[in-house]
């Protein structure tokens, strides 16, 4: 299969992270999650290798959709939840492009969940990063649809009625190609998941726990503290048993009806990570897992992104027919001459 | 009809200046397709014509009900003619449904065809007729004549082999064609042709058409009923290459043209809806033209992905109709501040809402004027038959290229779906629209940045720099930005000259356009029509009459909406009176109105059709007479 | 927990099919599958036993959407793809209506597809009737979300590229309590489902295969017909074993992927259908089952519906401070007398 | 400012009439508070008020930076009074920063409070200042106090158990409250109680910020600083129980009465946006009167529900601002021939497009009126000041409610976020605007049938059935509808009745409103200067300036933009000149332009903030001068 994304030029020196800054003051609240992201994403796009002028960063509105101001590449900063349709029509009509999304929990799947589900469906050689903070940022704190049922926010000060939407959940019901989960303090682990993400071709969704700490600190504690979080996370590892705990004593294994359960690391049936399994069922199962928040690419399958079978359209249209010739269109169907 | 009579062949031959036919029928009778059949045969004999197809609501009612009746007009002449035709010559009626929605319009003494067998009992219950209107003397003074159409196409079918008895009714449409060919003296073997190649896969059904369609053309010769034929010289039209051509056609022809001029491969972003549907379904054809379509999940997406790639390059489009354009209002106020081009094209119907969605009008005039929250304004450009809608799409681009700016093209059902031949265009009289994307860095300072708003001098556009091009990377967004620079800026003193350069770029656009023309031939009219878009026809047509009549009329068109061509508000104080007639309850009227402070009168209707020729005289004439006939905004409301 | 059906005023006398007919004339071609669901759901009307004038139908726009005009009920026929929004507030609002939405493929699927998936995790009390025709209708004819990948329309010539949504994947996805699906002219087993949807508190989708016969004929054909039905259809019945196929020769197992797959009726493991399990994992992995495609109710789960939790806190903050009284808000705060 | 002094206990007491104060500071410094705690004292005192609240964008900036600095200005006085003030008589600056945003508004020779602590090399890099302004001499042309009022907060507080050397720094505000509560002579038991009650649950907070109060009370009695001292006396009000309020406030308190009076319960449906969504914020307050509020997962489904909730007889109401009003459009259409009662408030800000979102703009209007496919007409209602806003509220429901029709309430940014004294209504004070749904059948033929679309002779309104009605059942659409029976209808002339009737409904509310009030009040003026929404309080205060210099100048203020009462066009006709002064680019003008085909002169601002009563004087007297002050539309563009 043609990669799309080998189309895009490489850069020809290393560049560094220093490039990848637009030197735009930051303006996101002290100690915001947000920080760590950009940091990590200017770090890891010089391994990305392309060009930094064929890099785009699209994004909708939100405190998270500021980033691309932050980045020294091509950028906008659209409408709220519409980052996924433009940049659907800038990735399938630019192969030579590198399309990034940057939304937020309210961007992209209050308002912009439409758009989000069908870029995921199409698979447009997109990647999307989904900062969850499980909350409203910028219009300073109403509850978002990933927001816990009860929450109790300026819109609904006796608790929020709605059942949060499980973005990766979604996602797969969705028909995505590639879902993976992260935290903005992890360096490391988000560093490996782009790097995964960017590798894919096709849409690439990455939901990242972000921490608004004016409006709703301290969300993901229970992932970050040290005392918490290897109870709490279970690292997902392609081709590793799913296990996790302070001491590795916990495991993932299917219940009889069919979900997924936490067991002990020595019970039987503790299941391997096998993000490219074609059927999402089991990816899904694990979205659901009660008592651990497994962390890591939960699906990565191989499936045509939309772009190139637009792009191999035109040629084989182009090869049967011969290039277009704007005379011989006009001259089309039935004509008569007047002399 | 001015009318030549001759006796050829037993039948009486009359020469006649023109001709407007009506097929009417079931929808699933074929209609469309048989006033399509009678259009090409009429365009190659080389008569001028006009179509004006007349759709049914969008879904297809039980057969046989008034709501299911599908009609297509045809008018064609010896001259140069403007309008689908005011009234029928002849009306052909193929069931009592389609008799009785189309009667009204059949002047008294013209000719009526009736596929008799088709009043039976129960489709003249349908229909809501409780007595036979063969029978009961009520169409005493139209010529009827009563043809067993369904019996005699089954008779003339016959015995082709493969063809059962339901599909050799099918071809009732046929004979009908070929008894108004024989009528009207129509070219015939392109039908032949073209059946042929139609049922290549079944040649059985191309055989039983054909034979429906000669028997048809032969029942006329033998026929006592018809005792009169009609012959339409073609007409004197300039030299050239002609096609017959819809709206949407002509549309979509005119993007792909566009794009071939500016160099920008069309991006299409769209959603279907009636009646802008069938430029996606045209777009989506021509992938070899490098023509993007991409059909989205809804307008919000479709417009959002033309000017995602707009942001990359492309000649970003997108098709839809008002309802759509509604939706679509949110990120057109982002290409405004974004400064993007991007063509929005509004193929208006009947509204408010959902409406009537196969019909026309012309009322989202002021949506696309003030649409959109805050200031933001944007070109305007509007069609005037169905072949300018080539040129008025490469109009749309080269303001849209050249300004960088989301324009909205205007047509609307009426041309949308009619048709008229076009003298095709010669590649050498396509404009010079080529654009060139921005390169270099361009800060003031020296600094070697990219400022992308800093503007160009004489047009007040921005540079485009597309991803992809070293050096130039740059962020832009809906956030106000600063002059200049592009970054965001807060500032009050900022935002007033943003707000300014921005509307100051379009309103400079009125030096880059044509100045308004009047056609005065006299120089003396003391009325002016004014029209735009789809009325252009249906008004040329009344002053025509107006003229012939021994009285004086200006004439003068609006192409471009926003911003006026400069000299509109001298031309119209040249007049005492100016009148301005349109599909909606008085919108270019308002904005003349408070432009110019000119007290036009309005002649507003909203009756998802095309104006009449002979109304529009009448109007006319009644301005003429100082009587006013329509309402002016200026009057009290009083109720 | 309260049911609100509950609330809704049942019928005194038994109500008629007839009495649910609006005499408005039906406007669909001949031979379209809408017929047939129309008079599904007017014969199933008065088994609900809710007075007509508390029933009320709402769609968006298409064939389909045409349907509220044919049911003597209250309706309303809005715009396109907002239909579950707009029943949201009738429902919210009032607890005595019995709500119901008509929506297509496209409607619901392509411009409505955040309204629906919202409505699905909010679990407003509403029976939404998804008539899936994998087509466009109204507008004659293009490629909609459920369209296989390949399909030639008149805006895909050459073919659609993208993975159509599976409503009951995305359905499942998006949090859904009860998801069904049926076939248009299977009287018997539509109504079977639409009993068990309208017993169900909450937001409950079902699918309905429509036959499109002018512009996508013959689409369910493989389930509908005698010689085909049999082995292509699955059908769900809680507490049965999933075997299915002429003679129930074949049956469903889990595979070792964690995914399902088609077997030996006679094979261990075959499973036992219970839509009732609060893990959404088994009844997703249903949904993406290959070789056959499984009819019924796949989810049919309890959980506090929105309308019932909103009541709710409106009981709750008039219990605990009294009916508000107008002149004591407008004196609330710091106030002063001027004389 | 007049001024009358007098020696009171060391330091001298002026008397003045009336005080504008601006605090400026970091967002993170409490400003907004701190204005609001002033606003209650000096409410509680008795002085007639005006406030204006600048936020930042909706992004916190970095501590330190211009971008950061939230601002609070408050106008009061000893009579009754329009605006927050021109230019501050004293400004208080929490940091550089907000010296240098600020310091260009206030008049030289005037009284800067600085917080000498925050002038560090780093805060003043930040602010972009290269030396200290404090110390170069660029200041010397105000009154400087330097207070170090970190220190002496942090000294204050002292040895309060349990609050850290962080929270007690954060208590500088309640020093700058203290000092200035002091200077000004406010009344201060209110802040005690109030910061007890707000710090309830953290006692020993509540006591470190009542040292700080107290501590900056009493450095003014102390410091050297400050020789002189102000009093504004109590105005003179109307008697009656008042409460200072925001517009966002009183528009949601209108909604509840509004239910209250009509009988039908609230529901909201709405999308956060800045500046509206504070109105989601206070109805999810108010459950207990039935209010439901439902956080939607956008604009559409906003709007969606609450026209769900009005075909079900709830009050259904929408709130957003400008961007959102874009994605409601097609829904208000969809109301508008619905016919149903609906309210859309738009908040309107700085547009196009995410424009600026904190700041004031009223260029929303004529999307309000045409911003939809289609002739698709509804009343606009636009609140003048803050407490305004409860009444328009009323008037928009009574609207809705009465005429069946989506009503779009045009409030703004300034006014939200604005706030004023307001006379509380008595109930008595209320209209009666009680509704009745539809009962019984209506249909004109007895046959027992309901029509939906049989229409009041007197108000055109159709009748309001709701769900759960026996006999009543009906099905309402967006399709064209026949007139009377509702059926959906095709028919030309039917559609073009049924856009007459629409429009004819909305129109005849022009005499069921309050015809235009002018004040005038020598009858001599030749010029009207016309406002409407936010304007009211800079064109009046403008217009008694003009006055007291012994000028004439007449001012009308429109509270319904459509329809316009039924005397505008006579009243404006009384005056040589009108002059409508717009916080947009000139839209009333062109409403009223084409409409009554007067020769308005726009002066139009779009800088994100209120007009100043100086500047608008200054217009007005131009206009007297008979030189032309804006721009006219009717002058040719020439670029
Ligand atoms: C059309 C529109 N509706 C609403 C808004 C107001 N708005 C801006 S951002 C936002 C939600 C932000 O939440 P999220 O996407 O989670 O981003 P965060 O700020 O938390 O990063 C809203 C409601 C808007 N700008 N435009
Ligand atoms: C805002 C808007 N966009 C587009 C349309 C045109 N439109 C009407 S129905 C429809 C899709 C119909 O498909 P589906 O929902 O599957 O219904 P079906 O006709 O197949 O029953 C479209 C695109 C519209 N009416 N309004
Ligand atoms: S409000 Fe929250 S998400 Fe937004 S910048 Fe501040 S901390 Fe970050
Ligand atoms: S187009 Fe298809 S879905 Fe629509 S009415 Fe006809 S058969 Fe039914
Ligand atoms: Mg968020
Ligand atoms: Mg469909």
């Amino acid at each position: 299969m043609n990669r799309l994304l080998d189309l895009v030029p490489k850069a020809e020196a290393k560049q560094t992270r220093k490039e990848f800054n637009s030197g735009v003051d930051v303006r996101w609240c002290p100690g915001c999650g947000d920080y760590a992201i950009l940091a990590t994403v200017q770090g890891f796009l010089p391994e990305v290798g392309v060009k930094r002028e064929n890099i785009v960063f699209i994004s909708g509105i939100g405190c998270s959709s500021r980033f691309p101001y932050y980045v020294e590449t091509y950028g906008m900063h659209s409408i709220h939840g519409r980052a996924p349709a433009i940049a659907t029509g800038l990735a399938t009509s630019r192969p030579d492009l590198s399309v990034w999304v940057v939304t937020g929990d309210g961007d992209a799947l209050s308002i912009g969940g439409n758009h989000l589900i069908h870029a995921l469906r199409r698979n447009v050689n997109l990647t999307i990063l989904l900062f969850n903070n499980q909350i409203y940022g910028l219009t300073k704190g109403q509850y978002s649809p990933t927001s816990e049922q009860g929450k109790i926010t300026k819109s609904t000060p006796m608790g929020s009625l709605d059942r949060p939407f499980n973005p990766v959940s979604l996602a797969l019901g969705a028909e995505a190609t590639f879902v993976a989960r992260s935290i903005d303090s992890d360096r490391a682990h988000l560093t490996s998941v782009l790097r995964a993400a960017n590798e894919h071709a096709g849409t690439a969704l990455v939901e990242i726990y972000q921490n608004c700490n004016i409006f709703n600190d301290g969300a993901f504690d229970l992932l970050k503290e040290k005392g918490t979080r290897d109870d709490a996370g279970l690292r997902l590892e392609a081709g590793q048993p799913m296990v996790f705990g302070a001491d590795s004593t916990r495991g993932v294994r299917r219940r009889a009806d069919g979900g997924l359960e936490v067991c002990n690391a020595s019970d039987p049936g503790v299941l391997i990570h096998d993000p490219t399994i074609d059927d999402p069922s089991t990816a899904f199962a694990l979205s659901r897992l009660n008592g651990v928040t497994p962390i890591g690419v939960f699906r990565d399958v191989d499936r045509p992104s939309y772009d190139e079978l637009m792009n191999e359209q035109l040629a084989t249209a182009t090869a049967k027919q011969g290039e277009g010739d704007i005379m011989a269109l006009l001259h089309s169907g039935d004509t008569w001459d007047v002399e | 009809m001015t009318e030549v009579s001759a006796q050829v062949s037993g039948k009486e031959v009359r020469q006649v200046d023109r001709v407007v036919i009506r097929f009417a029928g079931d929808s699933g009778d074929g209609m469309q397709l048989t006033g399509e059949r009678f259009t090409s045969e009429t365009a190659s004999f080389g008569n001028d014509l006009s179509t004006l197809p007349d759709f049914p609501a969008e879904i297809r009612a039980p057969a046989g009900s008034p709501a299911g009746v599908s009609g297509f007009q045809l008018h064609f002449s010896d001259h140069d003619i403007l309008t689908p035709g005011d009234a029928p010559n002849v009306l052909v009626a193929m069931n009592p449904a389609a008799l009785r929605s189309n009667i009204k319009d059949l002047p008294r003494g013209n000719d009526l065809v009736v596929n008799g067998d088709a009043f039976t009992p129960g489709n003249l219950k349908k229909a809501g007729y409780a007595v036979n209107p063969l029978d009961d003397g009520s169409l005493d003074e139209y010529r009827v004549h009563r043809v067993p159409l369904t019996s005699l196409t089954i008779e003339a079918v016959g015995a082709v082999d493969g063809v059962n008895k339901k599909e050799a009714e099918r071809a009732k449409n046929m004979f009908a064609l070929g008894l108004m060919s024989w009528l009207y003296h129509r070219p015939i073997d392109g039908t032949e042709a073209w059946l042929k190649g139609k049922f290549a896969k079944r040649p059985e059904i191309a055989d039983a058409n054909i034979r429906a369609f000669k028997a048809g053309h032969a029942y006329g010769e033998t026929t006592e009923s018809f005792s009169v034929t009609y012959e339409v010289a073609p007409a004197k039209m300039s030299p050239g290459t002609y096609r017959n051509i819809s709206g949407n056609m002509a549309l979509s022809y005119g993007l792909i043209a566009a794009s071939q001029l500016t160099g920008l491969p069309v991006y299409l972003g769209s959603y279907p809806i009636t009646p802008a549907s069938d430029i996606l379904h045209e777009l989506s054809k021509h992938k070899r033209f490098g023509v993007r379509t991409f059909q989205a999940e809804d307008e919000i997406a479709g417009i959002g992905a033309a000017l995602g790639a707009a942001f990359g390059g492309s000649l970003g489009v997108t098709t839809t109709s008002g309802p759509g354009v509604c939706l679509k209002s949110e990120a057109v106020g982002l290409a405004v501040t974004l400064e993007l081009p991007l063509l929005i094209c509004d193929i208006q119907r009947g509204g408010p809402s959902t409406g009537l969605p196969t019909k026309t009008e012309q009322a989202d005039l002021l949506q696309a004027m003030f649409g959109r929250n805050g200031e933001a304004p944007l070109p305007i450009v509007a069609p005037r038959s169905p072949s300018d809608c080539f040129n008025a799409a490469i109009e749309a681009a080269r303001l849209a290229t050249k300004y960088r700016t989301p324009v909205i093209l205007l047509s609307d059902g009426y041309l949308a779906n009619g048709s008229e031949p076009w003298l095709l265009p010669t590649a050498d009289e396509f404009p010079d629209i080529a654009v060139e994307f921005a390169t270099e860095a361009n800060a003031p300072d020296g600094s070697g940045d990219f400022w992308p708003y800093l503007r160009d001098p004489q047009t007040g556009a921005r540079p485009w720099a597309v991803p992809g091009t070293p050096g130039l990377e740059h962020r832009i967004g809906g956030l106000e930005k600063a002059d200049g620079s592009g970054g965001i800026s807060y500032s009050p003193e900022n935002h007033e000259t943003m707000t300014r350069l921005r509307a100051a770029k379009i309103d400079g656009i009125a030096c880059d356009i044509p100045p308004l023309e009047v056609d005065d031939p006299d120089g003396e009219a003391t009325v002016l029509v004014l029209g735009w878009g789809s009325t252009y026809g249906p008004v040329a047509a009344a002053a025509r009459r107006v003229r012939s009549g021994g009285q004086q009329v200006a004439h003068a068109h609006l192409r471009h909406l926003n911003p006026f061509p400069a000299n509109t508000g001298e031309v119209l104080k040249r007049y005492e009176k100016v009148l301005i007639p349109e599909m909606n309850l008085g919108q270019l009227s308002m904005l003349i109105r408070a432009r110019f402070l000119v007290d036009a009168i309005s002649y507003d209707r909203v009756r998802g059709l095309p104006f009449k020729a002979a109304e529009l005289e009448g109007v006319i004439l009644d301005a003429i007479d100082s009587r006013r006939a329509g309402t002016s905004a200026a009057e009290e409301v009083t109720v």
